[in-house]
C-alpha cells in the first residue's frame, strides 16, 4: 500500500515538475511562462517531498518530517521570486502576447518607474 | 518591568514557537536534548534578530488563519490540475490578462502574504505593488471574467488575511 | 512499485531539466533566462529528493533545502540587478 | 702565533683599513689623510720587511687559514721573489704617488675620498701579488677593477672620467670574469686552488683537454687588465683620471697585474705552441700598435698611455717567447718600466698643473720655466727610449736578444719578429724624443692658460727618487737590481734561473746594432713628424675604439631591450598563454619521458541517462558561457547553471558536503559578479584579432585534452589511499561520523586553519583595497533605461525578513550536525552569511547596517581567535597544536550528548566565514558614489574606518 | 612534547589576530605589537637554526595524528634557515615601512604583514603537499593585499596581473596534487616518496606528468622562465617595504622544489629519480640570461632591482639543477645572500627614488640624492654584492655554485651563462650608478629654473626628501649580511653543507616523519 | 561515468582557459571561475567516483567514498572563493583607476616604450608619477 502511494506521489511530482518545464518551454510570453514553474513545480516538488517524508518515516524507526521545511521555504520564496522576476520583466518592458487582456488603470504599470 | 523583560526576551512569541517547531522538524526528533536546544535557539534567534522586525506581528484569529491555510492548499492542488491542462493544451486559446486589485488590507505583512497567496495559487502571479501599496498588479494565465477573478481573490484570500493581520 | 516508477520519474525530470535548459538557451531575453534558471533550481530540488529516495538515503535532504534557499537568493539577486543595477545599495 | 706567521695578510689588508682611516683623518684635517695614507703604506712596508730576508734566502713564505674549505678557498698568502718584487713596486711607487698626490690635488677635491680609493686599490693589488690561493687572487683581482673604477671616475663631473672609468671597469671587470672561469677550471683540474699545488701541476695542466680553454680564459683576464690588443683601448681613456692615479695604475700596478699573472702562471701554462702564438701574437701586435699610436698623440698623457700599452706589449711578447731568458728580460723590464713610466706620468701631471693644458702643440719650451722638472723628464724619457746607461736600455737589449733568439729557434717565418721589434723601437725613440723636444724645447709655449713655474719641492721628490733609480739601475745593475731580480726570476720560473749577465756592455752584437738603428731611425722619424702628423690627422679611417666600444655596448643594450620587451610585453594574456602552454608541455613530457601505458584497467561505472543529460547540460552551459561571454550578464546566468550542475555532480557521487558548499559559494559568487558588473561595461567588445582567437582556441582545446587524459589516466587505475585510516578513526578518534568534517576540523585541522586565514585575508584585503575607492553609479542600464525607482520592493522586504530567522535556524542546524552528518562550520557560515546578504539585498545597506550593529572585523577576529585558541589549549594540556578532545556527557533531561573541542574550532570557522563573506559583499555594496552619499548623509560611518 | 616546529607558524598567527584587534588602539599600537612579534620571531628563528644544527628532523604532529594521516610540520636545517631569513628580512622591511609611514597608507598593513609571515613559515615547515597549497594561498592572498597597499594606477595593474597569474597557478597546483593523490593515495611528502619508490612501472607516467606540473607551479613562484612575467611589474610598482619582503617570495618556490621534488623524486625514486632536474637547470640558465637582458633594459632602478632578483633566483635554480649536495649547499648560501641583499636593495632604491625628487628612480640625469656619498656608497656596495663581484657574498655564492658545476656535463655552458650574465649586470649597474650618482644636476641649479627665477614651492618640493635615518638603518642592517656572510663563510657554508646533506638524505627524512608517534592517552 | 566526468572537467577547463585568455577582466574572472569548477571536480574525482556511499560512518554501510579529496575540495572551493572575491574587487579598483577593464598591457598609453631608444639619451620616462605621489601622501 505504502509502496503504491509512494509510487503515485513520485509520479505525480515528476509529472507536475515536467508540466512546469513544458509551460516554461512552450508558453508564448514571459508572463505566461511565469505560471508554469512557480505553480506546477510547487506541487511537483511538494508531492515528491511528501513521498520522501513517507518513505523515510516508514523505512526508519523515526518520523522524517523535515521535508516540510523545504516546502515551507518554497512556499515563501517562490512567490517572491516570481514577483521580482515579473517586476523586472515589467521594468525592462518585455514583450507580451498581443492578446493579453488589460483591466483597470494599467497605464501607470507600463511605466516601470512608478 | 517584568513584562518589559519578557517582551525584550521574547519579542515575537509566535516566531519562537514556529522556530522551535522547525528545529524539531529539522532534526526529526522529539528527544529531550533537542527540545531544550530548540527552545534556546527559538528564543535566542528572535532575540538577536528582533531589530529586523520593525513592527509587531499579532495574529488576531488563529482559527481563521488555519482555515485560510487549508483553503489555499486545496486551491493549489485544484488549480495545479487546471493549469496543467491549460499548459498541455493549445496555448493559443489562452486568454492572459493583467489586472489591478485594489487592496483593502493595509499591513505590510498582510499585503505580502496576499501577494504570496495569489502567486502560489496557480494561474495568477502578483507582479507589482503600487508605490502607495494600495493596488496589486496581477497577471493571470487564463481568465474569461476579470472582475470575477478580482472578486474571487478579494473574497477568498484578502478577507481572511485582513482578519488575521490587522495593525495593532 | 517505487523501484519501477523511479526510472520513469527520473526520465520525466530529465525532460524537465532539458526543457528548462532549452528555454534558458533560447531566452530570448534576460527575464526569460532568469526564470529558466529558477526553474532549473526547482527541477534540481526534485531530482535530489528523488535521488535520496532512489538510494534510500536521507543524507541528500540538506542539499535539496539549500538548493531551495540558494536558488531563491540567486533569482532575486538577478532580478534586482535588472531592476536597479545596484543590488546592495 | 707569532707576528711573522701572519704578517702577509696584515700587509694586504692594512691598506683597506687605511681606506677607512684616510677619510676619517680628512674629516679632521684635509692633509692629514695624505699623511695617514703615507703612514699606512710605510707601515705595510715595515711589516713586510722582516720577511724579506727569508725571501732573499730563496724561501717561499706561505701563511694560510681555512676560509671555505668546501671549495678550497683559503685565506692564504704567499711571499716569494715575484711577490716581493711586486709588493715593493706597489708600496714604493704607491708611497711616492701619495706624496705627489698630496700636492697635486686641487683644494676642492676631496682628499679623504681620493686616498680611500687609492688605498683600497693598493690593498687589492697587494692582495693579488701576495695570494697563495688563486681564488683569493681573483677576489683581489676584481677588487682592483672596482677600485680603479672609483679612481678613474674620481672627477665624476667630467663626462670623460665617467666614460673612461666605465670602459675600464667593463673591460677589466669582464676579463676578471673570464679569469675566474679559467681559475675555477684550473683548480678543478689540479684539485686545489693553492698556488703551490697549481705551480707543481704544470705537466698535468698542459696535457689536459681543457688546457686551451683555460689558457684562453686566463689570458682574457691578463690581456684585458694589461691592455693588450684588442683590449688596449680602455687605457688611453683611463687618462681622465687624476694624474697620480695614472702614474700609479699605469706604471706599477693595475696594468702590471696582468703581467704579474703571466709571470705567475708562466711555469704552468707556458711552453706550448698555443701559449707562444697567443701570448706572443698579442704582445707583438700591442707593442707595435702602442708605439705607433703613441707618436701621434698630442695629449701628453695620451702619449704616455700608448707608450705604456706598447711596453706592456713588449713584456707580454717576452713572456710569449716562453724561454727562461725571455722571462728574465720580462721581469727586468717590468721594474724598469714601472720606474720610468711613473716618473713620466708625474712629470706630465706637473706640466698639466702648471700650464693648464696637456696639448703638446701648445706646450713648448718649458725648459726655462721648469728646468728641474725638465731634467728629470729627459732622463726618464731617455730610459723609455732605451738610451744606454739607463735602466730601459738594459732590458731592451735583453729583449732584442730574445727576439733574435726566437727568430733563430723557431720556423724560418719568424725572421719578421726582430724586424718588427726594431720598428717598434724606432717609434719608441721617436715618441720619447717628442716628449722631450716637443715639450721642453721647440720654441715658445702657445696660448697657455697659466704661466708655468716649478712646482713645490716635495712634489718633485718622488720623481727625483724614481729617476735616480733609473740611473742607478742603468749604471750599476749588479749592485742595485740584481738580488731582487734574481729571486723574482727564480720565483717566476719555479726552477733555478738561467745564467744571465746584467752588464752594461756586451760588446758589439746584434742587439746593440738594433738599438743603434732604432735610435737613429727614431730621430729621423721624429724629424719628419709634421708631415706624419698631418697625414695621421687627416686619415679618414680613424679607428676610434671608444665609438666601437660604445656601439657594441649599445647593441647589447638594444638587444636586451628587444629581447626583454618581446617577452615581457606587459600583457597578462601573453603571460597566461605561456603558463598554460608550459603546463601542457610539462604534462606531455612527463607522460612521454617514461614508457608507461596511458590508461589502466580499473573497472568503470556505467553511464545512466540522467547523468548523461546533466553532463550534457553542464558541458553546453560551459561552452555557452564562452560563446556568450561578451554579453556579461548572460554569461553570469550561464555560470549559475554550471555551478548548479557541478553541485549536482557532487550530490550524485556521494559528496553531500561538497554539494552544500558548492551551492552556497556559487550563489555568493554570482552576487559578487553582479555587484561588480554594475560598474563595468555590460558587454565585452569584440576582439578583432582572429589569429589570437584561433591561437587561444588551440590552447584551450589542448589544455582540455591534457586535463582529460590526466583525469582518465588516474581514474582508470586503482590506488591505495590513506583514507582507510580516516574512515576507521573518524568515530573512535575524532568523535564524529561525518568523516569529511572530521578531516576538516581534526585530522587536517591545520589546512582548515590556513583556509580561514585565507578567507579572513580576503575580507581584510578587500576592505583595505576599497578604502577611499568610489565608483560612479550609472543611473541607467546599458540600454539607456533608467533604473526602477522602487529600490526595495516591499513584498521582497517583508518576506525576506520572515526568512531571516528561518535561515539562521538552518545555519545553526547545519552547523551542529556537521560533525556527524553533512554540514559543518563552513556551510553554516555561508548560509548565515547569505541570510545576512539577503537582508542587505532586500532592505538596503542603511537599514540593515543600523540593525546589524556588529563590526565584521570583530567577527573575523573572534573567529580566528577562537580557532587558534582551540589549538593553543591543547598545547597548554601538553598535546600538539590543534589536538582535539571529545567526550560524552550525560545530563538529566538532556540525556547523553557529545562535547568536542573540534566544535569550538568549527565555531571559529563559522565566524570567519560569516565575517569575511559579509564584509566582502557589503564593502562592494558600499562602493557606489550614491551609497557613499547616503552614508554620509546619515552620518553613519561605522565599518568604514 | 616540544612545540618548536609549531611556533614559527603560531607566533605570526597569534600576532596577526592580536594586531587585528589592536586596530581600535590605533596604528602606533599595531606598530609596536608587530615589531615585537617580528623581533620575537627573529630570536625564535635563530634559536631554531641552532636547534636544527643537531641534524635531526624535528617532526611535529599537528593535531596529534600520525603521518601520513595528519599534517606534520618538519623542522630541519633547511626549513629553519628559511624561517630565519624570512624573519630577518621581515624585521628590516617592517622598520622601513614604519619609518616611511608606508603602513599608514591603507588599512590592515600590520595584519597582512603578520599573516604573510604565517603563510611563509607554514610553507617552509609543512610536510604535506596539500597543506603547502593552503599556506601558499595564505601567503599569496596576504601578498596581494601588501602588494596593492597604498594604491596607485600602475600598482593596481601590476597587482591585477600578479593576482590572476597566481590564481592560475593555484589551479594548476590543484591539478597536480590531485593527480598525485589519485595515483599515490597520499599527501604527505615523505609518504609520497615512499610510494614513488615502490611505484609499479605502469603507473610511472601519470606521476611523472603530475610531478612536472607541480614543478611548473613552483616554477611560477620561483619566477623561472617562461613563467616569471608576473615578477618585474609587481616588484617595480609595489611599495619598497613590500618589495623588500617579496625578496623571499621567489625563494618559496625554489624551496618548494627542493623540499617536495627533492624528497619525492629523490635518489630512490627509480626512473623518476631527479628526472625533473634538467628542466630546472636548463630553464634556470635561460632565466638567468633573460634576467641579465632585463637588468640591462630596465628603465628605472626599481625595475632593475626586480630583474636582479630574477637573476638571483635563476642562479639559485641553476644551483638546485646541478643536483648535488655540494651545489645545493652553494645554492643555500647564495639564497641567504640574495634574499637579504635584494631586500635591502629595494629599500635603497626607494630611498634613492625619494631623494631624487621628481626624477624618482628613472635612469636620467637628476638631482643629487641627499647624502650622496653615503647613499652612493651603499649603492655601490649593493651593486657589487648583487652582481657577484668580490669581495662580497655574491661573489662567494657564485664561486661556490660555479665550483660545484665544474664536474657537470654542462659545465662550460653554465660557466659561460653565469659569467656572461654577470658581466651584463656589472655593465648595467655601473651605468645606473654613474647616471644616478655621477651625472647629477649641480646643487646650484636645483632651486632655480632655467631663466634664473627661483623655482616654485612645488619644484622645490619635487627635489626630494632628506635622508631618513631609521630607514637607512634598515638598509644597512640588511646589507651587513653580505660582509657577515663573507667573514663567517666557514661556519655558514658548514651549515648549508650540512643542510644540503640532510636534504639529500631522504631516508632520514622519511624515517623521522613516518616513525614519529603521536602522544597516547587521547580523549578518554 | 569516468569518461563522462573527465569530459566535463575537460570542457570546463578548456572554456575556462579560453575565457582567461580574453583581454578584459570580466571574462577572465568568469574563466577562472569555470576553471575552478573544473579543477574542483578533478580533485574530487581523484578520490574515484562512487554512487550512494557518502563518507558518513553508518553501521549499515561497508563501503565509503574516499573522504579525503572531498575535504580537500571543500578547502579548495572556499579558498577559490576568497581569491575570486579579491580578484573581482581588484578588477573594480583597476577599472576605477585605469578607466577601463583591460587586462592587457596596452591601454596605458604613456607607458608605451620609446621603441629601441637607448636609455642613456632618454629624457622622458614612463614610470607613473601618480604612483610616487600616492606613496608620498
Ligand atoms: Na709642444
Ligand atoms: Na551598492
Amino acid at each position: 500500500m505504502l509502496d503504491w502511494i509512494l509510487a503515485a506521489l513520485v509520479l505525480i511530482g515528476a509529472f507536475f515538475t515536467l508540466v512546469g518545464s513544458i509551460g516554461l518551454y512552450k508558453l508564448p510570453d514571459f508572463y505566461m511562462r511565469l505560471h508554469g514553474p512557480t505553480k506546477a513545480t510547487t506541487l511537483g516538488v511538494g508531492a515528491i517531498l511528501i513521498a520522501s517524508m513517507l518513505y523515510f518515516s516508514f523505512s526508519t524507526d523515526a518520523a522524517s518530517l523535515h521535508e516540510i521545511l523545504v516546502t515551507l521555504f518554497l512556499f515563501i520564496t517562490a512567490p517572491v521570486s516570481a514577483h521580482l522576476m515579473a517586476k523586472a520583466a515589467l521594468h525592462v518592458n518585455i514583450q507580451q502576447v498581443a492578446r493579453t487582456q488589460r483591466y483597470g488603470d494599467l497605464h501607470q504599470w507600463d511605466k516601470p518607474s512608478e | 518591568m517584568l513584562k518589559n523583560f519578557y517582551t525584550r526576551l521574547l519579542p515575537h512569541p509566535v516566531l519562537t514557537v514556529i522556530l522551535w517547531l522547525i528545529w524539531l522538524l529539522l532534526n526529526n526528533t522529539v528527544a529531550a536534548g533537542h527540545i531544550l536546544l530548540g527552545l534556546i535557539l527559538a528564543i535566542l534567534i528572535p532575540f538577536l534578530t528582533s531589530a529586523f522586525w520593525p513592527e509587531k506581528v499579532r495574529i488576531q484569529s488563529p482559527l481563521t488563519l488555519f482555515r485560510f491555510l487549508v483553503i489555499v492548499l486545496w486551491d493549489i492542488v485544484i488549480a495545479n490540475m487546471i493549469v496543467a491542462k491549460l499548459i498541455l493544451g493549445r496555448n493559443d486559446d489562452l486568454k492572459p490578462a493583467f489586472f489591478d486589485v485594489e487592496l483593502d488590507i493595509q499591513t505590510p505583512l498582510g499585503v505580502s502574504l496576499l501577494a504570496n497567496t495569489i502567486s502560489l495559487t496557480p494561474g495568477t502571479v502578483s507582479c507589482d505593488l503600487s508605490a502607495d501599496h494600495r493596488r496589486l498588479l496581477v497577471h493571470a494565465l487564463h481568465v474569461e471574467d476579470i472582475p470575477g477573478a478580482i472578486k474571487h481573490i478579494k473574497q477568498r484570500y484578502e478577507t481572511p488575511l485582513k482578519k488575521v493581520f490587522t495593525a495593532c | 512499485m517505487l523501484e519501477t516508477v523511479l526510472p520513469i520519474a527520473f526520465a520525466l525530470l530529465g525532460i524537465s531539466l532539458f526543457l528548462s535548459f532549452v528555454r534558458l538557451l533560447k531566452g530570448p531575453d534576460l527575464p526569460n533566462r532568469i526564470l529558466a534558471l529558477d526553474t532549473l533550481y526547482i527541477n534540481a530540488i526534485a531530482l535530489v529528493v528523488l535521488l535520496g529516495l532512489h538510494l534510500g538515503s536521507a543524507l541528500y535532504f540538506e542539499a535539496a533545502l539549500l538548493i531551495a534557499v540558494m536558488g531563491f537568493v540567486g533569482t532575486i539577486a538577478l532580478s534586482k540587478y535588472l531592476l536597479r543595477g545596484d543590488i546592495i545599495e | 702565533m707569532t707576528f711573522l706567521s701572519s704578517n702577509l695578510p696584515i700587509v694586504a689588508l692594512l691598506p683597506f683599513a687605511g681606506a677607512i682611516v684616510a677619510p676619517w683623518a680628512a674629516s679632521i684635517n684635509r692633509l692629514a689623510s695624505a699623511w695617514a695614507a703615507a703612514a699606512i703604506t710605510l707601515l705595510a712596508f715595515a711589516l713586510l720587511a722582516p720577511s724579506m730576508a727569508m725571501v732573499f734566502a730563496g724561501e717561499t713564505l706561505v701563511q694560510s687559514w681555512s676560509w671555505i674549505p668546501a671549495i678550497g678557498l683559503e685565506f692564504a698568502f704567499r711571499l716569494d721573489g715575484l711577490a716581493l718584487l711586486f709588493a715593493i713596486l706597489i708600496l714604493g711607487i704607491g708611497l711616492l704617488v701619495i706624496i705627489y698626490a698630496r700636492y697635486y690635488l686641487y683644494t676642492k677635491d676631496s682628499m679623504g675620498r681620493f686616498f680611500a680609493y687609492l688605498l683600497t686599490f693598493m690593498g687589492s693589488m697587494l692582495g693579488i701579488v701576495l695570494s697563495e690561493n688563486i681564488l683569493l687572487m681573483v677576489v683581489f683581482w676584481e677588487m682592483t677593477s672596482l677600485s680603479s673604477f672609483l679612481l678613474i671616475s674620481y672627477w665624476q663631473h667630467h663626462a670623460d672620467a665617467r666614460e673612461g672609468s666605465m670602459m675600464a671597469l667593463v673591460i677589466t671587470g669582464g676579463g676578471g670574469l673570464a679569469l675566474l672561469a679559467g681559475v675555477l677550471m684550473l683548480g678543478n683540474i689540479v684539485g686545489s686552488y693553492n698556488l703551490s699545488d697549481v705551480l707543481a701541476a704544470g705537466e698535468l695542466v698542459r696535457s689536459h683537454v681543457l688546457y686551451l680553454p683555460i689558457l684562453i680564459l686566463i689570458l682574457l683576464g691578463v690581456f684585458t687588465k694589461s691592455a693588450q690588443f684588442p683590449f688596449h683601448f680602455w687605457l688611453p681613456h683611463a687618462m681622465a683620471a687624476p694624474t697620480p692615479v695614472s702614474a700609479y695604475l699605469h706604471s706599477a700596478t693595475m696594468v702590471k697585474a696582468g703581467i704579474f699573472l703571466l709571470a705567475r702562471f708562466f711555469p704552468v701554462l707556458s711552453g706550448t705552441p698555443e701559449w707562444s702564438w697567443i701570448v706572443g701574437g698579442a704582445g707583438l701586435t700591442t707593442l707595435l700598435l702602442g708605439a705607433y699610436m703613441a707618436l701621434f698623440q698630442h695629449d701628453l698623457k695620451g702619449l704616455l698611455a700608448y707608450s705604456t700599452i706598447s711596453h706592456l706589449g713588449l713584456i707580454t711578447l717576452l713572456f710569449g717567447f716562453g724561454t727562461k731568458m725571455a722571462a728574465v728580460a720580462a721581469i727586468f723590464h717590468i721594474i724598469n718600466h714601472a720606474t720610468f713610466k711613473a716618473s713620466l706620468f708625474m712629470v706630465a701631471g706637473i706640466i698639466d698643473h702648471e700650464t693648464g693644458t696637456r696639448d703638446m702643440r701648445r706646450i713648448n719650451g718649458l725648459l726655462k720655466y721648469l728646468p728641474h722638472t725638465a731634467v728629470l723628464a729627459m732622463i726618464a724619457a731617455a730610459a723609455m727610449a732605451g738610451v744606454p746607461l739607463l735602466n730601459g736600455f738594459l732590458s731592451k737589449e735583453m729583449f732584442f736578444d730574445q727576439a733574435l733568439l726566437a727568430a733563430a729557434d723557431a720556423s724560418p717565418l719568424m725572421w719578421f719578429v726582430p724586424l718588427l721589434v726594431t720598428v717598434a723601437a724606432v717609434f719608441a725613440v721617436a715618441y720619447s724624443l717628442r716628449f722631450i723636444h716637443d715639450v721642453f724645447f721647440n720654441g715658445e709655449p702657445i696660448d697657455l692658460p697659466k704661466t708655468p713655474g716649478e712646482p713645490p719641492r716635495f712634489m718633485k721628490i718622488p720623481i727625483d727618487l724614481l729617476v735616480i733609480t733609473c740611473l742607478a739601475v742603468g749604471i750599476f745593475p749588479a749592485f742595485t737590481i740584481a738580488p731582487i731580480l734574481a729571486v723574482a726570476v727564480a720565483a717566476t720560473l719555479q726552477t733555478s734561473p738561467p745564467q744571465y749577465s746584467l752588464a752594461i756592455w756586451h760588446g758589439f752584437n746584434l742587439p746593440l746594432m738594433m738599438s743603434i738603428v732604432a735610435l737613429a731611425l727614431g730621430v729621423v722619424v721624429y724629424m719628419f713628424r709634421r708631415g706624419l702628423f698631418a697625414w695621421y690627422d687627416h686619415r679618414v679611417d680613424h679607428l676610434d675604439a671608444r665609438i666601437i666600444f660604445n656601439s657594441v655596448l649599445e647593441r647589447i643594450e638594444q638587444l636586451s631591450i628587444v629581447v626583454t620587451r618581446a617577452f615581457d610585453k606587459g600583457s597578462l594574456q601573453h603571460a597566461l598563454a605561456w603558463i598554460i602552454g608550459s603546463a601542457f608541455v610539462a604534462g606531455l613530457s612527463g607522460f612521454i619521458s617514461v614508457s608507461a601505458p596511458l590508461l589502466g584497467h580499473r573497472e568503470l561505472i556505467p553511464v545512466d541517462g540522467v547523468s548523461l543529460l546533466a553532463a550534457f547540460i553542464l558541458i553546453i552551459a560551459s561552452i555557452m558561457t564562452v560563446v556568450l561571454h561578451r554579453q556579461r550578464l548572460l554569461a553570469v546566468v550561464m555560470i549559475g547553471v554550471v555551478g548548479l550542475f557541478a553541485s549536482l555532480v557532487f550530490v550524485k557521487f556521494s559528496a553531500p558536503d561538497l554539494a552544500l558548499t558548492q551551492l552556497s559559494v556559487e550563489i555568493v559568487t554570482i552576487i559578487l559578479l553582479l555587484l561588480a558588473l554594475y560598474y563595468l561595461p555590460q558587454t565585452t567588445p569584440a576582439e578583432n584579432a582572429r589569429l589570437r582567437t584561433s591561437r587561444d582556441i588551440v590552447i584551450s582545446v589542448l589544455s582540455g585534452v591534457g586535463v582529460m587524459i590526466l583525469a582518465m589516466a588516474v581514474l582508470t587505475r586503482d590506488y591505495m589511499p590513506i583514507s582507510e585510516f580516516f574512515l576507521a578513526n573518524s568515530v573512535p578518534g575524532g568523535g564524529g561520523t561525518n568523516v569529511v568534517n572530521v578531516i576538516l576540523v581534526d585530522f587536517r585541522g591545520t589546512d582548515t586553519l590556513g583556509e580561514i586565514v585565507v578567507l579572513a585575508l580576503a575580507g581584510l584585503g578587500i576592505f583595505a583595497l576599497l578604502q577611499g575607492l568610489k565608483l560612479h553609479a550609472p543611473g541607467q542600464d546599458a540600454s539607456g533605461l533608467p533604473w526602477s525607482r522602487d529600490n526595495h520592493p516591499q513584498i521582497m522586504q517583508i518576506l525576506t525578513r520572515l526568512l531571516f530567522p528561518l535561515m539562521l535556524m538552518v545555519a545553526v542546524f547545519i552547523f551542529i550536525r556537521g560533525h556527524n552528518l553533512p554540514g559543518g562550520g563552513f556551510i553554516a557560515g555561508l548560509i548565515a552569511a547569505v541570510a545576512l546578504i539577503v537582508q542587505y539585498l532586500a532592505n538596503g545597506l542603511l537599514w540593515t547596517d543600523e540593525r546589524l550593529r556588529v563590526d565584521m572585523h570583530w567577527v573575523i577576529g573572534c573567529g580566528l581567535l577562537i580557532a587558534t585558541l582551540t589549538g593553543l589549549v591543547s598545547m597548554g594540556l601538553g598535546y600538539p597544536f590543534l589536538t582535539t578532545a571529545f567526550t560524552y556527557l550525560t545530563w538529566p533531561v538532556v540525556g547523553k550528548f557529545e562535547v568536542a573541542s573540534a566544535i569550538a574550532f568549527d565555531v571559529g570557522v563559522f565566524l570567519v566565514v560569516v565575517g569575511a563573506t559579509v564584509m566582502i559583499l557589503v564593502q562592494l555594496g558600499k562602493l557606489s558614489d550614491v551609497s557613499h552619499q547616503q552614508y554620509q548623509q546619515h552620518g553613519f560611518q561605522r565599518g568604514a574606518k | 612534547m616540544t612545540h618548536l616546529a609549531a611556533w614559527p607558524v603560531l607566533l605570526p598567527l597569534i600576532a596577526g589576530v592580536i594586531v587585528l584587534f589592536a586596530r581600535a588602539g590605533g596604528v602606533q599600537l599595531q606598530r609596536m605589537l608587530n615589531l615585537l612579534a617580528v623581533s620575537g620571531l627573529v630570536v625564535l628563528s635563530i634559536a631554531l637554526v641552532k636547534v636544527s644544527q643537531a641534524g635531526t628532523n624535528e617532526v611535529y604532529l599537528a593535531g596529534n595524528w600520525q603521518a601520513p594521516f595528519g599534517i606534520v610540520l618538519v623542522l630541519d636545517q633547511l626549513s629553519a634557515l628559511m624561517v630565519a631569513i624570512t624573519s630577518m628580512l621581515a624585521l628590516a622591511a617592517l622598520v622601513y615601512a614604519i619609518a616611511t609611514d608606508t603602513d599608514k597608507k591603507g588599512a590592515h598593513f600590520h595584519v597582512l604583514f603578520q599573516l604573510i609571515i604565517f603563510g611563509l613559515n607554514g610553507a617552509f615547515l609543512t610536510g604535506d603537499v596539500f597543506n603547502l597549497f593552503v599556506f601558499f594561498e595564505v601567503l599569496l592572498l596576504a601578498s596581494y593585499g601588501l602588494l596593492l597597499h597604498g594604491g596607485g594606477r600602475l600598482r593596481t595593474r601590476a597587482g591585477l596581473h600578479y593576482v590572476i597569474i597566481n590564481l592560475l597557478g593555484a589551479t594548476l597546483f590543484l591539478f597536480a596534487v590531485g593527480a598525485l593523490y589519485g595515483v599515490l593515495g597520499t599527501l604527505n611528502i615523505a609518504d609520497m616518496a615512499l610510494r614513488v619508490a615502490s611505484l609499479p612501472q605502469g603507473e610511472v607516467g601519470v606521476v611523472a606528468a603530475a610531478g612536472l606540473l607541480l614543478l611548473l607551479v613552483f616554477a611560477i613562484k620561483a619566477a623561472m622562465f617562461p613563467l616569471y612575467l608576473w615578477l618585474p611589474a609587481a616588484y617595480t610598482h609595489t611599495s619598497a617595504a613590500v618589495a623588500a619582503l617579496f625578496a623571499i617570495m621567489t625563494k618559496v618556490g625554489v624551496y618548494a622544489i627542493i623540499r617536495v621534488h627533492g624528497t619525492v623524486f629523490g635518489a630512490d625514486a627509480g626512473v623518476l629519480a631527479g628526472y625533473y632536474m634538467p628542466w630546472i637547470l636548463g630553464l634556470g640558465l635561460i632565466t638567468l640570461m633573460m634576467a641579465a637582458f632585463g637588468v640591462m633594459a630596465a628603465r628605472g632602478l626599481r625595475e632593475q632591482v626586480a630583474y636582479l632578483v630574477l637573476a638571483s633566483v635563476a642562479t639559485l635554480l641553476v644551483a638546485v639543477g646541478l643536483n648535488t649536495p655540494m651545489a645545493l649547499s652553494a645554492g643555500l648560501y647564495y639564497l641567504i645572500h640574495s634574499t637579504l641583499i635584494a631586500g635591502g636593495m629595494f629599500l635603497l632604491a626607494d630611498m634613492i627614488s625619494r631623494g631624487r625628487g621628481r626624477f624618482e628612480d628613472r635612469f636620467e640625469s637628476g638631482y643629487a640624492v641627499p647624502g650622496i656619498i653615503l647613499v652612493g656608497g651603499m649603492f655601490m656596495f649593493a651593486a657589487v654584492a648583487m652582481t657577484g663581484m668580490p669581495p662580497l657574498s655574491g661573489f662567494i655564492g657564485k664561486v661556490l655554485i660555479l665550483n660545484a658545476s665544474l664536474d657537470h656535463l654542462w659545465s662550460s655552458l653554465i660557466l659561460s651563462v653565469v659569467l656572461v650574465a654577470g658581466f651584463m649586470m656589472i655593465v648595467s649597474m655601473a651605468r645606473s650608478g654613474s647616471l644616478l650618482f655621477y651625472q647629477v644636476i649641480p646643487a646650484n641649479e636645483v632651486n632655480h629654473s632655467a631663466n634664473g627665477k627661483v623655482g616654485t614651492t612645488a619644484e622645490i618640493n619635487a627635489t626630494g626628501e632628506p635622508l631618513n635615518r631609521i630607514s637607512m638603518l634598515a638598509v644597512i642592517a640588511l646589507f651587513m649580511a653580505s660582509p657577515m656572510l663573507v667573514l663567517f663563510a666557514q661556519p655558514i657554508t658548514a651549515f648549508t653543507e650540512s643542510a644540503a646533506r640532510q636534504q639529500y638524505d631522504n631516508k632520514g627524512y622519511i624515517e623521522s616523519v613516518m616513525s614519529t608517534q603521536p602522544l597516547q592517552e587521547r580523549s578518554e | 561515468m569516468e569518461w563522462l566526468i573527465s569530459l566535463v572537467i575537460a570542457v570546463l577547463t578548456a572554456s575556462g582557459v579560453y575565457l582567461t585568455l580574453r583581454a578584459r577582466v570580466f571574462p577572465v574572472v568568469l574563466g577562472l571561475t569555470l576553471m575552478a569548477y573544473g579543477v574542483n571536480l578533478f580533485l574530487f574525482a581523484m578520490g574515484r567516483l562512487t554512487i550512494g556511499q557518502p563518507a558518513i560512518i553508518d553501521s549499515a554501510a561497508t563501503v565509503y567514498s574516499d573522504p579525503l579529496p572531498q575535504a580537500l575540495v571543500l578547502t579548495a572551493i572556499v579558498i577559490a572563493f576568497g581569491m575570486t572575491a579579491f580578484l573581482i574587487v581588484l578588477a573594480l579598483k583597476a577599472c576605477g583607476e585605469l578607466g577601463n577593464d583591460h587586462v592587457d598591457g596596452l591601454p596605458l598609453a604613456e607607458d608605451k616604450l620609446p621603441a629601441g631608444k637607448s636609455r642613456v639619451g632618454e629624457t622622458h620616462n614612463p614610470i607613473d608619477k601618480s604612483q610616487r605621489q600616492a606613496d608620498r601622501q
